[in-house]
């Protein structure tokens, strides 16, 4: 089947940007908050042990409040890794990037789930599943999210 | 855990600026806003159920696609009116009156749909659905919507 | 088909700004409101169907991270979206994974965090595309804006419109704005609470856009509903007196915001709303609602604007068209009346818009279960009508609750 | 489930990078295409579910103005905000209540016209993931093979093969994107690097395009066809959020399939099956599936492939009409799978046809890393 019978369509665009300001929750202000001390604060299931990280209300698995604060320690293990090329580019297609960069899914020690951020200061064939990182705090980051800068390796 | 009632906002967008809508419009409208330079109001008749579409629209709700071009009326019925300072409306009863604009929906007769319009050379209590009316034509229509934007009583 | 009940109804605090939770903690504020109120947990679930009105809170399928929140884990999920009609179609969605006999238990749920998010923009963004390629084709701009923007725009139309076919006036609407506020008052969960309201205070608000007033239109609300549906054989052994939802019809007409797309005949009238009278003859019938001015004991119109309260009362048969502005100067609609319509306090007081039509079923299982507390209607409630309305105009959901099941 | 529910009826658009024609006139030649294929009118049908997304569609409630070009004028109307497999359950589920007896089902959406990867970014945890733009469609799957291929030891060799087998099966669909009759792994391996392991041609290719499919309850689809294709089970199932799950598995694809194995009567899929269409966005998601499934053991995805049993002439082909390599468009990607195993069901599928087929499995999944996936068992008579 041959579709758009009608050939040429034309396209429209506009200039609206819907804004957004989402509200964390008392669970991640905990967690923003200990960043800020240079702390990595994970909490843990009652019922079940498991500890998230960042921390969540809610054990998925048990549906039981979270209460239990933990400080993790701030290495971990990287789980799994990409070496990025690109970006997702305001216009939401991929860009290239000038130099690779290297992004690691890492899972502290304790914790039972995972933080993906930045790998710097290594070579990204360097990069491994498995390789120990630390996180590196930047307490004077602007933006909260940025807090949480990036790991190196041990 | 102390409780906040206010915790971080993240703020965010939804890039709307980037999306590329595709309208089949634009073409069936080039027709149409050539007609109305002559002042003639083109629609587009179904050939499944017989309804004719004014402005153009490429497809019907009997799951067929208008494409037979008629010249309707301009004259017509109001089917539904509201109300309208320029930006800022104080009330019909409380408005000044050379600054209440009447907009009424309008059926033009031999066409199915409705339009918007303003309505002038009435008193805003006069209105009244059912109400008689004809397209005020500018005296050198430029092939634009707005060609069809004022109405007065028939 | 196995008959379908309601057992559990859970509702979050309803208020303009919820800062100090994030959308998938405000859920679960309602989503373990309903698993206690049916003594449920959920283990006891065979499957979860939720949606909001994603637009406004800038997350796509908010879900897919917050649904651990609402016990989703493992459970076969169904997202269903249809803007302000969200809510009851998910509980539409929950009533066919009964009644089909693929799920016994299924947990409902439905919410909106607006205050995360830009309603008017989110609202516009039905129609954005469509407003730029008019504006191309040489509309005058300051036209297009006092013509109708956002909701309220559209709704004035229908307001004038309704006002012209029932005769009614601007002080029916005041009416019933001050019915509903007060009505809120009696609900712990309603937002808008004005329990000494009057009619004439709210006809001093400002005018909005004619004939509706600040006063006649609903507030922006961040808020969540959930409810534990499960078949009838199961029902009965958990609790004393389930809501049946006796029969779900949809209808959707077509789509038109007022005129500008050359949308079809459908809103030539936009007060007509066909498709709510479809939705609701068909709704009635599966019922086995004959007479429903009569067998109807509690109704729950979708009216977020004072005018729609009066307009879905006809089109869902309560009363003969152009005949509610009487029926509601007789004071039958009061939640002390024959009929009582919004005990809840309605759209009007209350719009968490992914969660309100959801909202409409719930009280009318309340009512029926007889858990409404000091919003629980003066009389024994056997059928109740519950309502949805969103889209273009052009969306209509209609359920039908009762004390029985459908056979 | 003994033949209560049967698909009638179908449709698909062709897929393209850029489709000229918007999406109403797209979703409405897939719903008058799908009509044509029934042989019925519109009059017939009593209901219709649509599977669109709001961020895709760049408006609000994105039904809304598919009333009219998907049928529903006047029907009993709803949307499934997820792949249109979902919208399929959803059918179904209204016809098993036997207040309906013909559904429409149309998924559909235009990568041209939406910011391509931008609604996947906005599928991540607002509190934290979302605003870092270090997640996404693309980055997430690669993390996803990365682990995988950690876990079982495969290549970014084998998992090219897999490239290699469904583009050139596409070569035999007509309505695909890529094409590719020639392709070899070094193609695969010299295609753009993405977030490594992931090159251009391991992804999906975002597309436009719409597919339908009709539903019936059995007395109607029995007055309607002499060939209908019987849903025999269904399973779904939701997994965690990407960064609280293994990554290695496809643990809620294992659940659906269970559930739809035993709805069913299916004990040994590899055997039973005989078809299967797979919605895989990535390259290494196929491999992942096989294990799933139950075509073979965890972890032995690759030498599956490597046997050669899922290629075209295999014991279990997978993926003759290219999969979702080799045409992509979101919200029909998993809905297309459907039409795809019942045309091999109807042996209507022309050059990409697999001789015998009397079972054939579908999969549909929505969601980061396959997050959500659905599975339907279909046959013939």
């Amino acid at each position: 089947m041959e579709p758009g019978g009608l050939k040429n369509v034309d396209t429209v665009e506009i200039p609206a940007v819907p804004v957004f300001s989402w509200s964390v929750g008392n669970f991640m202000e905990k967690f923003f908050d200990g960043l800020k001390d240079g702390k990595l604060m994970g909490i843990k299931c009652p019922k079940c042990g498991r500890v998230y990280l960042p921390p969540r209300m809610i054990c998925e698995r048990c549906f039981t409040e979270n209460e239990e604060w933990v400080e993790l320690p701030l290495e971990g293990t990287v789980e799994s890794f990409t070496i990025a090329h690109v970006k997702v580019g305001d216009d939401g297609e991929l860009e290239d990037l000038e130099t690779p960069e290297t992004i690691g899914m890492v899972k502290h020690k304790g914790a039972d789930t995972c933080i993906v951020a930045r790998i710097e200061g290594l070579d990204p064939a360097d990069a491994g599943v498995g390789m120990r990182v630390t996180v590196v705090i930047d307490k004077s980051a602007e933006n909260i999210l940025d807090v949480l800068s990036h790991y190196v390796p041990c | 855990m102390e409780m906040k009632s206010e915790t971080t906002s993240i703020p965010g967008n939804w890039r709307l600026d980037q999306f590329r809508w595709k309208t089949e419009q634009v073409k069936l409208m080039g027709k149409f806003l050539a007609g109305l330079k002559e002042k003639q109001v083109l629609g587009l008749k179904c050939p499944g159920c017989g309804l004719v579409y004014v402005p153009p629209k490429p497809f019907c709700r009997c799951l067929e696609r208008p494409e037979k071009w008629v010249e309707v009326s301009d004259e017509g019925v109001v089917t539904t009116f509201t109300f309208s300072g320029t930006w800022a409306f104080r009330g019909f009863e409380e408005a000044d009156e050379s600054e209440t604009r009447i907009i009424v929906g309008i059926k033009l007769d031999g066409a199915d749909t409705l339009g918007l319009s303003l309505l002038q050379g009435s008193d805003p209590a006069d209105v009244d659905v059912g109400m008689r009316i004809k397209i005020r034509w500018p005296d050198a229509p430029e092939g634009a919507l707005k060609d069809i934007l004022f109405v007065e009583p028939a | 088909m196995q008959d379908v009940a309601v057992i559990g109804v859970g509702l979050s605090k309803h208020v303009s700004k919820r800062r100090d939770v994030n959308i998938a903690e405000l859920v679960y504020e309602a989503v373990s409101a309903a698993y206690d109120d049916a003594g449920v947990s959920p283990r006891d679930m065979d499957a979860v169907i939720t949606g909001n009105m994603p637009a406004f809170e800038g997350v796509n399928m908010p879900e897919l991270w917050g649904a651990g929140h609402w016990g989703a884990y493992g459970k076969p999920l169904l997202r269903i979206t249809t803007g302000g009609t969200t809510g009851g179609s998910v509980v539409h969605g929950a009533f066919y994974a009964v009644a089909s006999g693929m799920f016994d238990t299924v947990i409902a749920i439905s919410f909106e965090k607006q205050s995360d998010g830009d309603t008017t923009m989110g609202l516009n963004s039905v129609g954005i595309a469509d407003f730029a390629a008019i504006l191309h084709f040489g509309t005058d701009p300051e036209f297009l804006v006092s013509a109708g923007g956002g909701a309220i725009g559209i709704v004035a139309y229908q307001a004038t419109s309704y006002m012209k076919s029932s005769g009614c006036t601007t002080h029916h609407y005041d009416k019933v704005a001050a019915m509903c506020r007060s009505n809120a008052a009696r609900n712990p969960y309603a937002h808008l609470k004005q329990p000494d309201i009057t009619p004439e205070d709210v006809a001093k608000t400002d005018m909005m856009e004619y004939p509706l007033r600040f006063g006649h239109c609903c507030p922006a609300t961040d808020g969540a509903c959930a409810m534990i549906i499960t078949s009838a054989d199961k029902a009965k052994k958990m609790t004393g007196r389930p809501a049946y939802i006796k029969s779900c019809a949809s209808c959707s007409d077509e789509a038109a915001i007022i005129g500008i797309f050359g949308g079809g005949p459908a809103h030539l009238d936009p007060c007509s709303q066909e498709g709510c009278k479809k939705a609701a003859e068909k709704a009635y019938k599966l019922a086995g609602i004959k007479e429903p001015r009569k067998e109807i004991d509690v109704a729950e119109p979708y009216a977020p604007f004072a005018n729609q309260l009066l307009m879905f009362y006809e089109r869902l048969f309560l009363c003969d068209e152009g005949e509610a502005p009487a029926v509601l100067d007789s004071g039958s609609m009061e939640i002390d009346g024959e009929l009582p319509v919004c005990p809840s306090g309605g759209v009007i007081s209350t719009n968490a818009i992914g969660a309100s039509a959801m909202e409409r079923i719930a009280e009318c299982a309340l009512q029926i279960m007889g858990k409404a507390g000091e919003h629980q209607v003066n009389k024994d409630v056997h059928n109740a009508v519950a309502h949805g309305w969103g889209g273009a105009l052009n969306l209509n959901v209609v359920a039908v609750l009762g004390d029985t099941p459908r056979r | 489930m003994e033949k209560q529910v049967a698909i009638v009826g179908y449709a698909q658009t062709g897929y393209g990078s850029y489709v000229d024609a918007s999406r109403e006139i797209l979703v409405l030649e897939a719903a008058a295409g799908a009509l044509r294929s029934a042989g019925i009118s519109r009059e017939v049908l009593d209901t219709v579910v649509t599977a669109t997304n709001d961020y895709m569609d760049g408006r609000t409630i994105s039904n809304m103005r598919l009333v009219e070009p998907s049928g529903a004028w006047f029907k009993d109307e709803s949307k499934v905000e997820m792949d249109g497999a979902y919208a399929v359950l959803y059918a179904m589920m209204r016809i098993l209540s036997g207040d309906h007896d013909v559904a429409m089902v149309i998924g559909a959406s235009q990568a041209s016209v939406y910011p391509t990867y931008i609604p996947g970014v906005m599928m991540l945890d607002p509190t934290f993931d979302r605003e870092r733009w270090l997640l996404n469609e693309v980055s997430a799957g690669a993390l996803q093979a990365r682990a995988y291929m950690d876990a079982y030891g495969a290549t970014e060799e084998q998992i090219a093969g897999i490239s290699v087998k469904n583009l050139r099966n596409a070569a035999g669909n007509p309505l695909a994107v890529r094409r590719m009759p020639v392709l070899t792994v070094d193609d695969v391996m010299d295609s753009r690097m993405l977030y490594s392991p992931i090159r251009e041609l391991n992804a999906f290719p975002p597309s436009d395009g719409a597919c339908s499919v009709i539903l019936a309850s059995s007395e109607k689809a029995e007055q309607i066809t002499d060939n209908p294709v019987w849903i025999h089970g269904v399973g779904f199932s939701h997994d965690s959020y990407l960064t609280e799950r293994p990554l290695d598995k496809l643990g809620s694809l294992k659940q659906a399939a269970d559930r739809a194995y035993a709805a069913a009567g299916i004990s040994d899929a590899k055997d039973q099956v005989d078809v299967a269409e797979v919605h895989e966005n990535f390259s290494h998601e196929e491999l992942m599936a096989y294990e799933a499934l139950g075509f073979c053991g965890e972890g032995r995805g690759s030498a599956l492939l490597e046997s050669g049993a899922t290629k075209m002439n295999g014991e279990l082909p997978v993926n003759p009409s290219g999969g979702a390599l080799a045409a992509n468009a979101a919200c029909a990607a998993g809905l297309a799978r459907i039409a795809e195993a019942a045309l091999q069901v109807r042996g209507e599928a022309g050059s990409h046809q697999v001789k015998g087929v009397k079972t054939a499995l579908a999969h549909g999944q929505t969601g980061l890393c396959a997050q959500e996936n659905i599975v339907f068992i279909l046959g013939g008579e």
